[in-house]
């Protein structure tokens, strides 16, 4: 085992540049994932916070009576949709609209605006078809007379979802298959390089065990190196981001550990497949 | 020890290089290997050393048959047999000190047992003073030299050398045969493949004579004088 | 010559593996820089669309007369920094704010809104410096409310194009610089591959121009691979942002064709300068 | 042809390989070098090629001086000699074929005439038959032949061989030996470093003897039969 480790850095040592290029194609390739996972952390907390905010609001027709409107907010918190129901009355609705309005808030001199039925979503309802159809249902009130719920908003924000979604799986994936060829490429340029030490090694008698030792080393060390170093890129871009853009949630601890296993993993397996087609070539 | 049975070795495209050849080499026995360049001389050491296996028939080595032998095997069987080759295989980026070790350290040797015998075998092929040089900085014969002594390092039971005189002046030619020759007076077989006839002559072994893959002449069957006159003679 | 472009092919042929690194990377480089690229070609348009929307709203106090709302008109209009000045009666900013306001337009039901002074500034004088100066000087006016001109959406706006011009410039530096040592590395493995081929050139006699060639061939077919392969990349991502993102433009055929040759040149130059630092060693 | 003029070789690690040698090869000459191992012959046809410089004194071949010429007029110097490596430096993943070709091509020779160059070669050396083999499915003596082709493929005015016979058996070894004395006869000098005394007793050609470095005996100088009784003999 002494030898193995003595010659796995010989290797680092003999060729550091093609040792920094594989250490750095793990790194880019866990990077990536990294980033794309911290993406998706994001927009899932994201939407979760803005899915709170879908609401479908019904305009209720002017001089509707109480009773009516009551017995209304009765069976619609009663949907199974349903998370809580309220009326707004025509001042909430004009101090509300001032509120949200924000630059323009005090060209509002004296607009009236009519009352209405406020429903939110129970999570798990928010999707654009069980918004549309909770309000289509609502709409067949006859005292209802209009229902908005933003349908735009919600179908771009699960558009946007989908796509983060899809980008970030084919992109790992790419940069995963680059990455395993980059691994293989460089254990079989290794793996030829040393084909002279290999035959000679057979020749005094060294296992295949033996032979391929340090080249497995040699890969967990690049694919350990390679996993800090995509934590360190991941948390840096992490903090230039949060200082400069928006702030963003990093990793648990528990997963940055399993990032670098990950790379130590990618490092070894890469080793382990590639040397051993490899070895019965030389 | 060593022993061939109707051993046929076919080379995809070049044919036929070793046709229906049967030997037997005893313990401690010492064997010359001789005839024209293409006869097929390199090619039943590697056979030997399981470098290539026969096509047809067996070749067995200390009990092991080339026909049941596992890949896994092999090395282990290796470790009991030393081999010079006739391109010498060093390591170019290493010192000659360390190319002996190495094969030392492969077969996991204790670290403090090493030094000392490379520094031994070293004085008995006559290079300690080129230990720290590296194989390009030696002439052919020294890097010769280096490969027997590399042979030697894990006290074989077989010897395989393939024209390890090849590069080498009449005097140090003698002295690395009595080197082989002190060896396999300690019990290791010895087969060396050699065209140098004089060598043969004065050295009174058995040989064994190859042509277009065929033995053509081995002393231990005839105590003829076909092509190594002294062979058998007193 | 014919002697070398086989060489040149044969070192495709015998390192197929190697050969494909090389040309992705070149290619990733250069993709790098073309999205980069794009990027910045797609936010200098975006900022000037919107920088051409920077107007700034003075509300003019309620009763005021028209003569000196018109002569003010006059002063802004021959400020160096205002493109055009216009008066925005009630009526009108009913109408416009209803507009704007889209989903929520016929809350307003009798919204009383002030009368205003728009200006819209020259190309060149629409930075949040110069905005807020003129803004300032407008409101010296007596008759002048409020003066509005969205400093944060001004401010933000510059300090996106700050940030992807930075982070464009860092990136792209960066990449450049992988892509240059994995060039020479892959250069400089070439060589030792076929330092038994070199020396053998040499000893019968081949000169050190015939013994390059073969490697700078190879290196200007990668890098020509490599940048095509690259222009592939960006156009395919350019098309699918512009599919299910936004429509964003494509470079210009010149620049497209000057992104090949930069490929070709990274090729040439990198080969160049590894073989001629490598040949010395073997 | 070849002037070497007081010439001290030393290397960094083995400190001095040559002393001293002084000795000239007229056009048309055939030496053999010989001495024992590490005597410094490999050194002598080194600097003979320019693949090193001497530390002191001055190599001249064919009118041009290791003092004076510069690096990139070696190669044109090159292609008037051919040289036979003691390891044989064949490429080990084109035919025997192409390895002799290349050597044609790399000097600009028409493609029309490689062919039927490259089939005359192999047929001189004997190996008309292995002309689609690899180097490394040839025996050693059949590489060192391919070896010996390619070194006469540019028709040399110098030839400069490295135990070119080293590796062959007695046969072989003359038929190899008659070829280097033929293309001699039409005038390219060669120098040849060999250990094999039976040759160039055989031989009576001018023989250079070296050890540690030094010439202790040259041919040309004393009519002496100290080492190669039949060399001046007629
Ligand atoms: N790996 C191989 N593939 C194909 N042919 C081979 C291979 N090895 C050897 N041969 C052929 O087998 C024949 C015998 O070769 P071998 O090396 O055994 O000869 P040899 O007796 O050692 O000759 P020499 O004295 O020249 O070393 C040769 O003709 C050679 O071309
Ligand atoms: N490149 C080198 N660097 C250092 N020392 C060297 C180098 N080449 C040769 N030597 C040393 O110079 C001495 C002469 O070597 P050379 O190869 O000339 O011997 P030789 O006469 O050809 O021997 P042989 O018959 O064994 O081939 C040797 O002791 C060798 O160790
Ligand atoms: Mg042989
Ligand atoms: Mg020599």
């Amino acid at each position: 085992m002494r030898l193995a480790w003595r010659e796995a850095f010989l290797a680092f040592r003999r060729a550091p540049v093609l040792s920094i290029l594989s250490i750095t194609t793990i790194a880019f390739s866990l990077f990536a994932f990294g980033l794309f996972g911290l993406v998706a952390l994001n927009i899932r907390r994201q939407l979760s916070q803005l899915e709170e905010r879908v609401e479908i609001r019904a305009f209720v027709v002017d001089g509707t009576n109480a009773e009516a409107t009551s017995a209304a907010l009765g069976d619609i918190a009663s949907f199974p949709e349903v998370l809580s129901v309220k009326l707004v009355s025509p001042e909430e609705a004009l101090l509300r609209a001032r509120r949200e309005l924000g630059e323009f808030s005090d060209v509002f001199e004296a607009g009236i605006l009519p009352a209405s039925i406020d429903v939110k979503l129970k999570e798990g309802y928010r999707d654009p078809a069980t918004v549309s159809a909770v309000a289509g249902r609502i709409k067949n009130y006859d005292f209802i007379d209009d229902v908005r719920f933003g349908e735009e908003w919600v179908q771009k924000l699960y558009r946007i979802r989908n796509i983060a979604t899809i980008a970030g799986a084919v992109l790992g994936l790419a940069f995963a298959g680059v990455a395993v060829i980059i691994i293989g490429s460089t254990i079989r340029m290794a793996v030829l390089a040393r084909a002279r030490e290999i035959s000679i090694m057979r020749v005094v008698g060294a296992t295949n065990g033996f032979i391929r030792s340090p080249f497995l080393i040699e890969g967990l060390l690049k694919g350990t190196l390679g996993g800090l170093l995509a934590l360190l890129l991941t948390w840096l871009a992490n903090s230039l981001i949060g200082k400069f853009v928006f702030s963003a949630e990093f990793f648990d601890p528990k997963y940055a550990v399993a990032g670098v296993a990950a790379g130590a993993l990618i490092g070894l397996l890469g080793s382990a497949f590639s040397v051993g087609r490899h070895l019965r070539e030389v | 020890m060593i022993r061939f049975t109707h051993v046929f070795k076919e080379f995809p495209r070049t044919g036929l290089a070793l046709q229906d050849v049967s030997f037997h080499v005893a313990k401690g026995e010492f064997v010359f290997l001789t005839g024209p360049s293409g006869a097929g001389k390199s090619t039943i050491l590697k056979l030997v050393f399981l470098e290539e296996r026969p096509t047809k028939g067996e070749v067995k080595v200390s009990g092991v048959s080339s026909v049941t032998i596992r890949g896994r095997d092999v090395p282990r069987l290796r470790r009991k047999m030393g081999v010079i080759f006739q391109d010498f295989r060093l390591l170019e980026d290493r010192s000659v000190e360390a190319n002996i070790a190495f094969a030392l350290e492969v077969t996991g040797a204790p670290p403090s047992a090493i030094g000392p015998k490379v520094s031994r075998l070293l004085g008995q092929v006559g290079l300690a003073s080129k230990a720290t040089s590296l194989p390009r900085e030696l002439s052919g014969g020294e890097q010769q030299r280096v490969a027997i002594a590399r042979a030697l390092a894990n006290d074989p039971v077989v010897l395989i050398a393939d024209e390890p005189t090849g590069n080498l002046d009449e005097r140090a030619t003698r002295g690395i045969f009595q080197l082989l020759r002190d060896i396999n007076a300690n019990g290791t077989a010895v087969i060396m493949a050699t065209h140098d006839l004089e060598l043969i002559r004065r050295a009174e072994c058995r040989t064994i004579e190859m042509n277009h893959g065929a033995i053509v002449f081995d002393s231990a069957d005839q105590a003829s004088t076909h092509l190594a006159p002294g062979a058998n003679s007193p």
